[in-house]
């Protein structure tokens, strides 16, 4: 098409926006940020997937970027919203280890990710980082849920293991097959319902957000 | 082929029955259980003999998977072991049709015993690795549900830490059979004799020590015995007699099976371990069997004892096969398998009579038994015909296979190596330790619990067993004498396992009597038996001739003037051994425990409590440390799954992290 | 096939429908004896021919139909032993009728979500299945027929968990199919069929990274170690007729998936690494089982370390490969589902007789419940790798696998683990077995006991159909011991085919 | 002629009791009893009236019979004048140590029958000392077994022509104190004592009386012989006839009886100059005669003499 390199450059440019908002996620105290962030988030990658569509021209990546805004960018925040109110927890994160340190290991996070991923795996492809980049995000997602005690953070932490995913998904293959896409952004919608449905549930039972008392099975 | 060649199968069909019948809800059916398992047995003691006497052939084979395949062959080694274990099964039979009435659970019992057998003889008949693990490890499980018969938190115990410890014996077995394997190319064991050439030294010694480990721990070699004296005792005793009579033997089996038919000769060093072995284990089985006090447990360590001395055998014989020796090789292998048919009939037959006198007096201490020779008269003689048996004396069996094991240690002088020249004779030494200490401890086993005043009051209420078990007991007594009067029909039948093994004959025996081929070293138990009742009839004769007109007077035991003597005066089994516990006291650690409590220090004694016991050397500094360290280790990891989800959720991020680092 | 997809659905349905009345549980029933019925042409033609579905999105062939029969018969066996378990628990008042409604709903969901693992062709579709395996077992779980707060737990942690490891074998997924089309565009290139035909043109270094992905992802969900962490929780607060299936059959269809990728690895990445892989993670986890074996006092989590132990062997044998490798785990798959469902209906039993899966607090069920007693033994012996139970059988052929490749550390590691298994299992059994009875009879062991003058309750059929079941397994188990027939040993060398060995 | 040789040791061996007893009490300073004073014991005890225990049992009957019966058997397979045409066939030194036991297993058996503390201790002293006699023993046979190629107690005493090497000697001092300590004299048991504390065999035999008690008196009298005449045969064979002719058994008989006296005269000479020791001291003599034994072996193995 037209001037694919700048294309390409906001590319990376998004990718690195998403990047960045899983990054900030070690930073944030609040819950409510952490939403926000996710929703952010959400938007940069159907984002995202919108340029793909502009470069490679196909229809059902029109489709896969609006139905991403629309569930991972509305539906699911609102669902998230409604259940850090319906808990009626505190609005603070919690997490185990300092702001500081968590930055950190999400940066050695990100660095084991390039380092192990430079060898030539990818010979096409439009962009160099972008797989490294949604690596890292699942990465640093996951290590957000091991770190954040409330249950709810550890919801939050899931969606961002998945936008990055997703963020793979469409760099590396320019997306799935549509029914296939449909199928995976089912499953996760009622994983995340069904895991808002428990969390709700552990506060009632436990009295707590907290996952500290969940540890009554061990051994 | 001859007919003789398919009893087995008539066999099978008799026990599978019997195990049928067991499991049927009709209760009249129970009294053929033991009729169809002692038609079983002789069924295969036919047939063992056939196989005796026959090449070596093939049975049958099923497949199993695309992989296995059930395979059975029959050869001289294999027909000895069943013989032996058929003579046992066929006597333990009729033993049962009376013992297993009282039982709890008695079709069960029936189900099991019949399995038992049935399996002991599918270990020695297999053909192949697959068919020996399957068949093993049946007779292994058949027997762990036989020792937790009565479903007791002791029974429980003993019976796990038996399985524990054979199923640990069986890996070891495992691994053996996969290096013949590898080696070799095939499972089957007459393949692997004929390519056990290929095998190269280094695999050889592992496979050795592994047999050693694998099959000791079921012939319940020391320091791998300790399970024997708990699982023996808390068996019924028709099962303890099985399995201190045979099934142990079928690690001898293995043994022999493996060592010395398949894997061939071996160094010297081989037959030197297997002799040290064989007299520590003797030495310390009798030692620690003069120590106890339950009947059972006494009659289950004097089988390490025996075991030991089959070893000596064993041990010897493959010492001198590494020198070339073959002559005297086959002695010692003689002497071993000699003693290994005998000591399952003095043995069947000693756990037979305890089981008879469990029966009566429901005690298994022999502190509150004693006087039972005249309630229980065949017991009594049974019992005694089985402890001189076991003691080696003349002219019984036992004396037979332990002169031929004498012998064949002390012929080992005329080994080219000093090692063994040296080491065997110290094993004849082991021999006669074992031997004098054998003699007390049955003096003691059978004194205490037959003679004197009954110790208590079951003790006095005993009443002799139901006709099959004295019966069963009286047969296996004949056979000891039969056996050890006349040693021909012993070595007939152990020559043509250990003649071809070793490759050569070393002994002329005729019916009554035994030479050692090449040298003046002869013995006639024949001879002996005959001096012995000319002698005891002459001493008769002129006793009564003397003796026409006196008359003879009743009167109580001498009693140093006391106005009665109670049965708590009589020298009690702890008192009987405690000499031996002082000499022996570096290998007993024995410890005591004196608590005295007063009512006016330190002239009235309220009361003293004396107990002592002598410490289990290898559970105490062997498995106990060995578990303990396990049990920490495991603590330790259990802390792995503290209940944290994100622990867990760390996990699958580090196991990620390593496998891209080293992964790709 | 379709219909073998279609009835579990309706059944389901019907179920959800039903819940109100007390006939939930006999639709369930209706719903596995047609779906076993009919899954049986399915099962038999494809072993011979594969056969495909859905423009090329189902297939199956012989692996699949092995799957597939697992996943049928452990579905009847335990829609019949569910009805009476849950009318236990209906009377004991642990679950409510609308709850049994849900209870067989999910079941039958839970089937179909298996049965679609066993006939997705398509890589990303049957990471859906797995996916959606989880949310309704979750579901299930979560129903939480023993204490509420530990089944949110178990729940809660099984979910995350399988969430976060599937998320990485969707990634895989993606990586994999990124490599497809780099060899063949874009047309259907995440097939199995399609890559299985193209897997030696793909990029090693590309399939390396997918397999790590997927290895972890859906090792996560097999319950390999030191990724298995939900799986004893789960277990242990499951339901045991879905404590049965968990074990039985989802493990081995998260473990499918698995296998199913390495065949498209293999031709290009070499067997040297996926083996190592595979049999590093058996390893790891048989060691770490054996330990938390040893170590137990809870005996539906014992039984959860065994199914641990037990993939892990089942992944050592995939891992040592060769055909006696293959076939070794492919028949200890069907060796285990036979075992471990046995062994959690019995202790499902055990606990209704006694309230609790404490071991030490269990005591003399052999003198309670003789029958049930020595079904126990007969699974927790076949467990434990005795002969001559079905399990040694497959344990054996690994080992004769892994002597071939020359692999003596493993042998003598797995020799290791397996005895502290052994012990583990006789011990936390024996002492549950042996001994006497102390507790109060109950009226749901009772029917076990098969003391004759009692009153003959409601539930005294179910109980008699559950006994069946369990002693059919049980006969399974030593028969599987002593032979294998002939039409599982073709079946098996048939998957082992589909799966490209010679 | 020769089958008959058993019936010196059954007919002298009172005899040779007497005449250590006799010697002992010269020693002592005493007059002691006369020569032929067991004949006359025995006789008596024939005679007298039997006491029975109504505790006992038939074991405690027929225990002497067996005693006396296999020291009879035991002094058959001896060669006392000559090494031909005894009962070689029979056995070798190996049955005659086990033939032995046999006797000593029924005589234990007895002594616990009568359901006295006495009998019990004293057949567990017994068996004690026998554990560590009979090994000692064994291997002191060993020794001679193994340099004459045969057990046969015959060939021993024919390929024995000299005490000669040094293993012989060590053997032969383990085996002398293995005879103190099985025919029961100081400083092991003391054999004219009945007191409670120190008696060994006598502690057996508490129980019987009359004939009974002869029976078991005369078997004890023969096992000493046969002892004394076993150590000869092997240690020290020289002057033993190997054939039958007249001369040479008579020659034989005459050294025979020269070799029992100097033995009785040992026997009484050890008897006077120690004092009994303690029971459990017992063990530290025994172990050091065992020493004294294995290293006559490992001697002989070593050196080849």
């Amino acid at each position: 098409m037209k001037n694919w390199i700048h294309v390409f450059s906001v590319i990376d440019f998004i990718s690195a926006g998403i990047l960045l908002t899983a990054v900030a996620m070690n930073a944030l105290r609040r819950l409510e940020s952490c939403v926000k962030a996710y929703s952010l988030n959400s938007w940069l990658l159907s984002l995202l997937v919108a340029m793909t569509a502009l470069v490679v021209g196909e229809t059902h990546l029109y489709i896969a970027s609006l139905v991403t805004f629309l569930s991972k960018g509305v539906i699911i925040p609102v669902f998230l919203r409604r259940i850090v109110k319906q808990m009626k927890v505190t609005h603070e994160v919690e997490p185990y280890i300092s702001n500081a340190m968590s930055l950190t290991i999400s940066g050695i996070l990100v660095a084991i990710v390039y380092g192990s991923l430079k060898q030539g795996i990818f010979v096409t492809g439009f962009s160099r980082n972008v797989l490294q980049i949604s690596i890292a995000v699942i990465f640093i997602g996951l290590f957000i849920m091991i770190t954040r005690k409330k249950a709810i953070t550890q919801v939050i932490g899931l969606l961002f293991m998945e936008n990055g995913l997703f963020l793979a998904g469409f760099s590396l293959t320019y997306g799935m097959p549509t029914l296939i896409e449909l199928g995976v952004l089912f499953d996760m919608l009622m994983g995340v319902i069904i895991l808002g449905i428990f969390a709700i549930q552990i506060k009632r039972v436990f009295a707590s957000a907290d996952l500290d008392k969940l540890t009554t099975l061990k051994g | 082929m001859d007919p003789e060649s398919y009893l087995y199968i008539i066999g099978t069909v008799f026990f599978l029955s019997g195990a049928i019948v067991s499991l049927s809800p009709v209760p009249r059916t129970k009294t053929f259980i033991y009729l169809l398992s002692f038609l079983g047995a002789l069924c295969f003691l036919t047939f063992s003999l056939h196989l005796l006497f026959s090449p070596p052939q093939d049975l049958f084979s099923i497949p199993v998977s695309s992989f296995f395949e059930f395979a059975f062959r029959g050869d001289p080694l294999s027909g000895f072991f069943i013989l032996v274990i058929s003579l046992l099964a066929s006597a333990v039979s009729i033993y049962s049709i009376g013992y297993a009435k009282d039982l709890k659970h008695q079709g069960l019992m029936g189900f099991l015993f019949n399995l038992f057998i049935l399996s002991m003889f599918a270990v020695v008949l297999s053909g192949n690795v697959f068919t020996f693990l399957v068949s093993w490890e049946t007779m292994s499980m058949v027997s762990y549900f036989l020792v937790t018969f009565d479903r007791d938190e002791t029974s429980a115990k003993a019976g796990l830490i038996y399985a524990v410890m054979t199923h640990m014996g069986t890996a070891f077995i495992i691994v053996l059979f996969l290096i013949l394997y590898k080696e070799t190319g095939s499972m089957n064991f007459a393949e692997m004799k004929t390519h056990s050439a290929q095998i190269p030294d280094l695999l050889k010694h592992v496979i050795f020590v592994f047999s050693m480990i694998g099959f000791g721990t079921k012939a319940g070699i020391v320091p791998l015995h300790t399970w024997l004296p708990r699982a023996h005792p808390t068996a019924p005793s028709n099962i303890s007699a099985l399995m201190s009579g045979v099934m142990i033997k079928t690690g001898i089996y293995g043994f022999i099976r493996v060592v010395l038919d398949i894997t061939g000769t071996g160094p010297e060093w081989w037959g030197i371990a297997v002799i040290t072995i064989g007299a520590v284990s003797s030495v310390l089985g009798i030692l620690y069997a003069l120590m106890e006090h339950d009947i059972k447990r006494l009659l289950a360590y004097s089988s390490v004892e025996n075991i030991g001395i089959i070893l000596l055998g064993i041990g010897a014989s493959m010492t001198f096969r590494s020198h070339g020796l073959f002559a005297l090789s086959a002695i010692a292998l003689t002497a071993s398998l000699c003693h290994t048919l005998n000591h399952a009939l003095f043995k069947g037959l000693l756990f037979l009579g305890s089981g008879s006198v469990m029966h009566a007096v429901h005690t298994r201490n022999m502190e509150e038994m004693g006087g039972l020779i005249k309630s229980m008269p065949y017991t009594g003689l049974f019992f005694l015909i089985g402890s001189v048996s076991i003691c080696a004396l003349p002219p019984f069996n036992g004396f037979v296979s332990e002169w031929m094991t004498y012998q064949s240690l002390l012929l080992g002088f005329e080994s080219p190596s000093i090692v063994s020249k040296i080491v065997s004779p110290l094993g004849g030494a082991a021999l006669a330790l074992t031997g004098a200490l054998a003699a007390a401890c049955f003096v003691k086993a059978f004194g205490i619990s037959f003679l004197g005043m009954p110790r208590s009051r079951h003790a006095g209420e005993a009443r002799e067993s139901s006709p099959f078990m004295t019966t069963a007991m009286g047969i296996l007594a004949i056979l000891c004498l039969l056996f050890g009067i006349f040693p021909g029909l012993v070595i007939r039948l152990a020559s043509p396992v250990s003649f071809p093994l070793t490759g050569s004959t070393g002994l002329v025996s005729g019916l009554g009597f035994l030479r050692i081929d090449g040298s003046s070293t002869a013995i006639s138990p024949a001879a002996i038996l005959i001096t012995m009742a000319v002698m005891l009839s002459a001493t008769l004769v002129f006793f009564l001739a003397l003796r026409r007109k006196r008359k003879t007077v009743y009167a109580d035991s001498w009693d140093c003037g006391i106005p009665a003597l109670t049965p708590r005066m009589q020298y009690t089994a702890t008192a009987f051994s405690k000499p031996i516990r002082l000499i022996f006291k570096n290998i007993y650690l024995p410890r005591r425990d004196l608590k005295v409590s007063y009512l006016v220090k330190p002239f009235f004694v309220r009361s003293i409590r004396y107990s002592g016991e002598i410490t289990p050397f290898f559970e105490r500094y062997i498995y106990e440390p060995a578990t303990g360290f396990i049990q920490r280790v495991a603590g330790k990891v259990r802390l792995l799954q503290s209940g944290s989800l994100h622990l867990y959720l760390g996990y699958i991020l580090i196991t990620l992290i390593l496998l891209l680092l080293f992964g790709t | 096939m379709l219909p073998v997809l279609i009835i579990p659905l309706t059944t389901a349905l019907a179920c959800y429908a039903l819940r109100r009345t007390r006939w939930t549980g006999y639709a369930g029933l209706a719903g596995a004896v047609s779906l076993t019925v009919f899954s049986i042409p399915a099962v038999v033609s494809s072993i011979s021919s594969p056969m495909e579905g859905m423009g090329g999105m189902l297939y199956m062939d012989a692996l699949s139909a092995y799957m597939m029969s697992l996943v049928v018969f452990l579905s009847l066996a335990s829609a019949v032993y569910s009805i009476g378990y849950l009318e236990h628990e209906q009377k004991a008042g642990l679950i409510d009728r609308k709850g049994v409604g849900r209870y067989f709903a999910l079941l039958n969901l839970f089937v179909f979500t298996m049965l679609l693992v066993t006939v997705a062709n398509n890589l990303a579709l049957m990471w859906i299945a797995i996916e959606a395996t989880t949310i309704v077992s979750a579901l299930l779980i979560g129903l939480g027929v023993t204490k509420r707060e530990l089944a949110i737990e178990a729940a809660w942690k099984y979910i995350i968990l399988c969430t976060v490891g599937i998320t990485f074998a969707l990634l895989g997924i993606f990586i994999t199919y990124y490599a497809s089309t780099a060899v063949i565009g874009t047309l259907g290139a995440l097939n199995w069929t399609v890559l299985k035909s193209i897997a030696s043109q793909l990029n090693p270094a590309t399939m390396k990274l997918a397999f790590i992905f997927v290895l972890v992802g859906y090792g996560t969900k097999a319950g390999l170690a030191p990724v298995h962490n939900w799986l004893p929780d789960a277990h242990s607060q499951a339901p045991s007729p879905i404590s049965a299936l968990l074990s039985g059959i989802l493990l081995n269809t998260a473990f499918y998936g698995i296998m199913r990728f390495v065949s498209i690895v293999q031709p290009s990445t070499g067997e040297m690494f996926t083996g190592s892989l595979l049999i590093i993670f058996g390893l790891v986890s048989i060691g770490i089982s054996s330990i938390f074996i040893l170590v137990q006092d809870n005996y539906k989590r014992l039984l959860a370390y065994s199914s641990i132990e037990h993939m892990g062997i089942i992944s050592l044998g995939f891992g040592i490969g060769g055909p006696a490798g293959m076939y070794g785990a492919l028949l200890h798959i069907l060796n285990h589902a036979l075992s471990k469902p046995l062994m959690f209906f019995a202790s499902g039993r055990i606990q209704a007789r006694y309230g609790t899966t404490r071991i030490e607090k269990v005591n003399g069920v052999l003198s309670s419940m003789p029958l049930l007693g020595i079904l126990t033994f007969i699974g927790a012996l076949s467990l434990s790798g005795a002969p001559p139970f079905n399990i040694f059988i497959s344990e054996f052929t690994i080992l004769m696998a892994a002597v071939d490749r020359g692999l003596w550390f493993v042998i003598g590691t797995f020799l290791f683990f397996a005895v502290m298994v052994f012990y583990g299992i006789l011990s936390g059994f024996g002492r549950m077995l042996f001994g006497a009875d102390q507790k109060a009879p109950h009226p749901w062991g009772q029917g076990v006991s098969g003391s004759s003058g009692e009153n003959k309750t409601e539930s005294g059929f179910w109980t008699i159909c559950s006994n069946a079941v369990m002693i059919v397994m049980a006969m399974l188990i030593v028969v599987l011991g002593l032979t294998i027939p002939d039409f599982i040993d073709s079946t098996i060398r048939a998957s082992i085919q589909a799966l490209g060995v010679k | 002629m020769a089958y008959f040789q058993f019936l010196i040791i059954l007919l002298l061996s009172p005899l040779l009791n007497g005449f250590i007893k006799k010697l002992k009490a010269m020693m002592q300073g005493r007059v002691g009893p006369v020569l032929l004073q067991p004949y006359y014991d025995l006789i008596r005890l024939f005679s007298k009236e039997m006491v029975l225990s109504r505790v006992t049992s038939w074991i405690f009957k027929a225990a002497p019979f067996i005693v006396f019966a296999s020291t009879l058997v035991a002094s058959m397979m001896v060669p006392v004048i000559t090494t031909d045409s005894s009962f070689g066939m029979m056995g070798d030194v190996i049955a005659f140590i086990y033939i032995l036991a046999a006797g000593r297993f029924f005589m234990a058996l007895a002594g616990l029958d009568a359901g006295t503390a006495f009998g019990g201790e004293g057949s567990s002293r017994e068996m004690t000392v026998a554990i560590l006699v009979e090994p000692m023993m064994m291997l002191c046979l060993f020794t001679a077994a193994i340099s004459a190629g045969s057990t046969n107690i015959a060939r021993i005493a024919e390929t024995q022509r000299l005490l000669y090497s040094p293993s012989h000697i060590l053997a032969l001092s383990a085996f002398i104190v293995a005879i103190i300590a099985e025919t029961g004299r100081i400083p092991v048991d003391n054999p004219d004592t009945h007191l409670e504390l120190t008696m060994i065999h006598e502690g057996m035999i508490l129980e019987y009386s009359g004939p009974h008690l002869a029976l078991m008196e005369w078997a004890h009298y023969m096992k000493q012989m046969l002892l004394f005449t076993l150590t000869m045969d092997i240690f020290f064979p020289l002057g033993i006839a190997t054939d039958t002719g007249l001369f040479s058994l008579a020659f034989s008989l005459v050294i025979f009886i020269l070799k029992m006296l100097l033995m009785g005269f040992l026997m009484a000479w050890v008897e006077s100059s120690r004092a009994k020791i303690r029971f459990f001291q017992l063990p530290s003599l025994l172990e050091g005669a065992f020493v004294l034994a294995f290293l006559s072996l490992l001697t002989y193995i070593m050196m080849g003499k």
